[in-house]
């Protein structure tokens, strides 16, 4: 039996993730667009920079040749405490929840786009048009997430679907979540798992256990914006 | 009173009413075909969803956004413009402020769309409304959308109200000249004015407060604009100048707007009797000292982030000075600065036509200042991973050019309404140059209007 | 009761003329001057009494307070899931304040002065417009009964007015 | 003039109310005719009836976001032998028959446009009377939907109940 304050005490979302560990493969690129619905808008769109990717693998140079290296690091919504994008909405359609998460309500947003231009993580993605799935690729939509129209802003929910099934498995069993109950479907996928998600309120997680390491840092943190997501720096950089 | 210098004005000013010229119907017909290509390419955009434009990841606003802040700035030619030269009792505005007080109100009429055509889905554009509902759901009040909502609104409102009071008394005088649909019309708007003594002491007192109440909401609206930016953490977008710096630029493109309204319709109505050298050469200065201001204001801008050098600031700072959109940047500089300054300095050159070849450079260099102020922050993200850039397709032209035709168009229709310069301020002018007894002197006459 | 009306050229002989009316007994109620434009006349008593200003405040003071309530218990009542962010925030809403104090401010002194100038009202019509509007003073005077009236009429015919 | 305004007013009044009336004829109606005349009533109401719960037949509700349909199969459970040739059994048969299922006619439903993900499951755990969001089904011979799942509804109830108001509880 848990008690009555693990009960109603909400967790906090978070996600950690080991660049040290991150290959640059876009594995969680690949599964988050099929896990979240995220339109394919085609070659031309993407050209013209149109292209949606909730979560992308930014990759950077460093280093003059021949010594060069490259440096992969896995961006996403980084969940803000202090959101940039939350108080610009004119309509609350960007808010945040009592779980720590930067919600995105596709059905009340107008589009003025105004939150986009706020994300400092340039992390939010607009429907210039109505979504299309080339086939088969409809066939592979996921129920439990909303078909966005056009017009509408769209962004990484932490797998809101899947939170919700874990919590309420753990509701099931009467017991306060913990590690395994959820997993986003890019950290799923992740084959050298560099990606780590729990209840950062619980001390004894492994998010939270990994935003105590001396690797952590948060993108950044001198915004004041205080993400939800970890970054665990290379160890030749630490 | 003189009768025969009072028949020559209102003859003169109220043929613009009157008369019908064929170089009126072309105005009209063009400028209605521009704007039914405007309405086209936004239906086309309805339609089809805001992808037909150039935006893109991460440049979500462009010229749509320019063409707002650019409106709203031409819009402070005139409340603002009339209202501090009322309240400062400059004679020599007499003339003046009811083609700057329509300007106001058309380019503000305009300037709303624009946040209604940019939306992603303009249909839900009630919902920044606050209004109950079923859903119990209420816009956000700390979004500076929502402040723009409440400013323009009372801003129009107060526009609308400003321009209409002192219209009323020449509504009457129109009423009284005219017969038929025409007088039922001028009826209703005239509202019963009688011209009474009672009547012209509360019209006077009225136009006086809402004079002073309308200059802090006129800076206001502006700054809340600049907030728009400013309240955005980008780099070269939070910025604490932004405010004051756009209030400024408003009344710079304002004022340059106002001389190109007023020298058309010189030339259009004959009004060379009414808007006279003096009245270009005062709006010149007025320009000139916007220009310096102008330049001052954005010189401090980039010095300080030149100076800071912080990176991201940096990044789009260089794109502007040294990058891609250095031919823009020095094309507002020219604009703004270096060809209206020296020609508005120079007495020999502060003519009709210097001012109206400046404040047409004004005008350009105004709206190329808002685009560099919008795009270049914008596709220079802190991510540097998702620099982009931006080009605008026909859409987006085909609804600016829209915006432009709307506003010839509506100016149009007014004056064809409506006499354009106040005929009696312009006759109160005259009488109150020749205090205590009335007006009977032809050089007296000069003197009022600005000779 | 009937009413008698001058039309003059002159504002003096207007003035003359009113001067001479009150003279003769009517009070400044009886007597309406009409002009097309604003004349230089003496301070009246009725002049002095405008609340155009005490009104545009009010209007302010209501605007404000209605926006203050507005902004508030919107967002109070929308009992939206902010998760810590505030849901009232007067720095913001002190924006919001300012416009509706201002256009209650405006719509106050349009209303007070549609009132005071007595715009908008059913059956007052425009008699005298067509004089008016060729630049002539029309002073309209309210007389009680037949010996007014010439009265009236001799004022005015004293004073080199047109009688209309 | 005055007449004309008087007459247009008077007609376009009159249109309003008359389709107004005629709209409201029709949506008090019945609800969707069903491939089987399912009658509720008799299954759950009626005094000699079998009397069953909700939860007989739509047995998944407590467990998971829809609370289901039964398949043919469970009907035939009885029907196999009760009432086995009235019309409407026999259609049902028919369908048994076939290995197919009756093509139901859904009566409440949000639009897909709504984004709306309802999950049966923690309202049958707040225990939560079907009747509150489905009306009197127990006493009807054909469902209509006679509660009207407006947003505001749902808000006010999790209001009152002291549930989650959170957007992200139904959208995502």
């Amino acid at each position: 039996m848990m008690n009555e304050t693990e009960k109603t005490q909400k967790p906090q979302w978070a996600m950690a993730i080991d660049l040290d560990r991150c290959t640059g493969c876009e594995a969680c690129v690949v599964a988050c667009r099929i896990e979240n619905n995220i339109a394919v808008v085609g070659p031309e769109e993407s050209a013209r920079d149109r292209s949606m990717n909730w979560i992308r693998i930014e990759r950077y140079m460093e280093g003059e040749f021949p010594d060069v290296r490259v440096r992969f690091r896995p961006v996403l919504c980084q969940h803000c405490q202090e959101a940039p994008c939350e108080p610009v909405c004119p309509v609350y359609a960007t808010y945040h929840t009592e779980e720590g998460l930067n919600a995105q309500v596709y059905n009340r947003c107008v589009g003025t786009r105004y939150c986009a231009n706020n994300c400092p993580y340039s992390v939010r993605f607009f429907n210039f048009f109505d979504p299309q799935w080339p086939a088969p690729l409809e066939k592979s939509l996921n129920p439990e997430v909303s078909i966005r129209t056009r017009g509408v802003m769209e962004k990484c929910t932490f797998c809101i679907q899947r939170i919700r099934k874990g919590e309420e498995k753990a509701r099931d069993e009467d017991r306060a979540v913990r590690d395994g109950d959820v997993i986003p479907a890019c950290v799923g996928s992740c084959p050298t798992k560099a990606m780590y998600f729990g209840n950062i309120a619980d001390s004894n997680s492994e998010v939270a256990r990994l935003a105590r390491s001396n690797r952590a840092e948060r993108l950044m943190e001198d915004l004041g914006t205080e993400p939800r997501v970890i970054y665990l720096r290379k160890r030749d950089q630490a | 009173m003189d009768r025969a210098r009072d028949e020559q004005i209102n003859r003169d000013l109220l043929r613009s009413v009157r008369e019908t010229g064929w170089g009126w119907r072309i105005v009209v017909a063009i400028s209605g075909m521009g704007l039914m290509a405007g309405v086209a390419a936004f239906a086309y955009q309805w339609q089809e969803g805001i992808g037909v434009w150039g935006l893109n990841r991460p440049v979500m606003w462009a010229f749509d956004i320019t063409n707002f802040v650019f409106w709203i700035g031409i819009s402070h030619a005139g409340t603002l413009i009339s209202a501090i030269l009322r309240v400062t009792g400059a004679g020599w505005r007499r003339p003046v402020t009811r083609c700057a007080e329509a300007i106001t109100v058309f380019a503000l009429m305009i300037g709303a769309l624009f946040p209604i055509i940019h939306l992603g889905r303009p249909w839900v554009f009630y919902w920044l409304v606050p209004y109950p509902n079923e859903r119990g759901l209420w816009p956000n009040f700390r979004s500076p959308l929502i402040w723009d909502f409440f400013a323009i609104n009372a801003y129009l409102m107060g526009s609308l109200i400003y321009l209409y009071l002192p219209l009323i008394p020449d509504l009457a005088l129109l009423r009284d000249t005219s017969r038929g649909l025409r007088k039922r019309i001028y009826s209703v708007l005239s509202a019963g004015w009688r011209g009474t003594a009672l009547q012209w002491d509360r019209l006077e007192k009225a136009v006086r407060v809402m004079a002073v109440i309308i200059i802090p909401v006129a800076v206001s609206v502006h700054t809340i604009v600049s907030w728009d930016f400013a309240m955005a953490i980008q780099p070269m977008w939070h910025s604490t100048i932004f405010g004051p710096y756009f209030v400024a630029g408003a009344i710079f493109s304002g004022i340059a707007a106002l001389i190109i309204a007023m020298a058309a319709l010189r030339r259009v109505f004959h009004l060379e009797n009414y808007l006279k050298p003096v009245h270009f050469n005062n709006l010149g200065l007025l320009l000139l000292t916007m220009s310096l201001i102008w330049f001052y204001f954005t010189f401090s801008e980039y010095l300080t982030t030149w100076y800071g050098n912080e990176p991201m600031e940096k990044a789009v700072f260089q794109s502007k000075i040294s990058g891609p959109y250095s031919p823009l940047f020095f094309a507002m500089v020219a604009c703004c600065f270096l060809i209206p300054a020296p020609m508005l300095a120079i007495k020999k050159l502060r003519t009709i036509t210097g001012t109206v070849i400046a404040s047409a450079c004004v005008v350009v260099g105004m709206w190329i200042e808002r685009f560099l102020i919008i795009v270049p922050t914008l596709s220079h993200p802190r991510l540097t991973f998702n620099w982009g850039s931006y080009k605008p397709t026909w859409v987006e032209i085909a609804i600016m050019t829209g915006s432009f035709s709307y506003f010839v168009l509506l100016y149009a229709v007014f004056v064809k309404m409506f006499p354009i310069v106040s005929v009696w301020e312009f006759k109160e002018g005259l009488a109150s140059q020749t205090q205590p007894g009335p007006a009977t002197d032809k050089k007296v006459f000069r003197a009022a209007s600005g000779d | 009761m009937h009413t008698k009306a001058g039309a003059f050229d002159k504002v003096n002989e207007a003035t003359m003329a009113m001067n001479r009316l009150r003279m003769e007994g009517f009070t400044p109620k009886d007597i309406t001057m009409m002009s097309s434009e604003p004349l230089p006349l003496d301070e009246d008593d009725e002049k002095s009494r405008s609340l155009i200003w005490l009104f545009s405040i009010l209007g302010g003071i209501l605007g404000g307070v209605g926006a203050t309530l507005l902004t508030t218990l919107a967002s109070k009542q929308m009992n939206l899931v902010t998760g810590g962010m505030p849901i009232v925030a007067p720095w913001a809403f002190g924006i919001i304040v300012f416009e509706m104090s201002a256009l209650g401010a405006i719509l106050a002194a349009l209303g007070r002065m549609v009132y005071e100038a007595r715009l908008l009202r059913r059956g007052v019509g425009a008699e005298y417009g067509s004089v008016v509007a060729q630049g002539k003073i029309v002073v309209a005077v309210d007389c009680a009964d037949e010996t007014r009236a010439q009265n009236a009429e001799r004022v005015f015919a004293s004073c080199g007015a047109e009688m209309i | 003039m005055r007449k004309l305004t008087a007459v247009i007013s008077i007609l376009f009044a009159a249109t309003l109310t008359s389709g107004f009336m005629l709209f409201e004829a029709f949506s008090t109606s019945d609800g969707p005719r069903q491939p089987v005349e399912f009658d509720h009533w008799q299954h759950v109401s009626k005094e000699e009836g079998p009397q069953l719960e909700c939860s007989t037949c739509h047995q998944y509700a407590s467990a998971s976001p829809n609370a289901t349909i039964p398949s043919v199969s469970t009907c035939m459970v009885c029907h196999e032998s009760i009432n086995a040739d009235s019309p409407e059994v026999k259609k049902l048969a028919a369908f048994a028959e076939r290995e197919a299922e009756p093509p139901w006619v859904r009566v409440y439903w949000s639009e897909p446009s709504a984004n709306v993900f309802f999950n049966h499951k923690p309202h049958i755990r707040a225990e939560i009377d079907c009747v509150a969001c489905h009306g009197q089904v127990s006493q009807a011979r054909r469902v209509k939907r006679e509660v009207n799942h407006s947003m505001g509804w749902c808000i006010d109830c999790h209001s009152r109940k002291n549930a989650s108001i959170d957007c992200y509880a139904c959208h995502r």
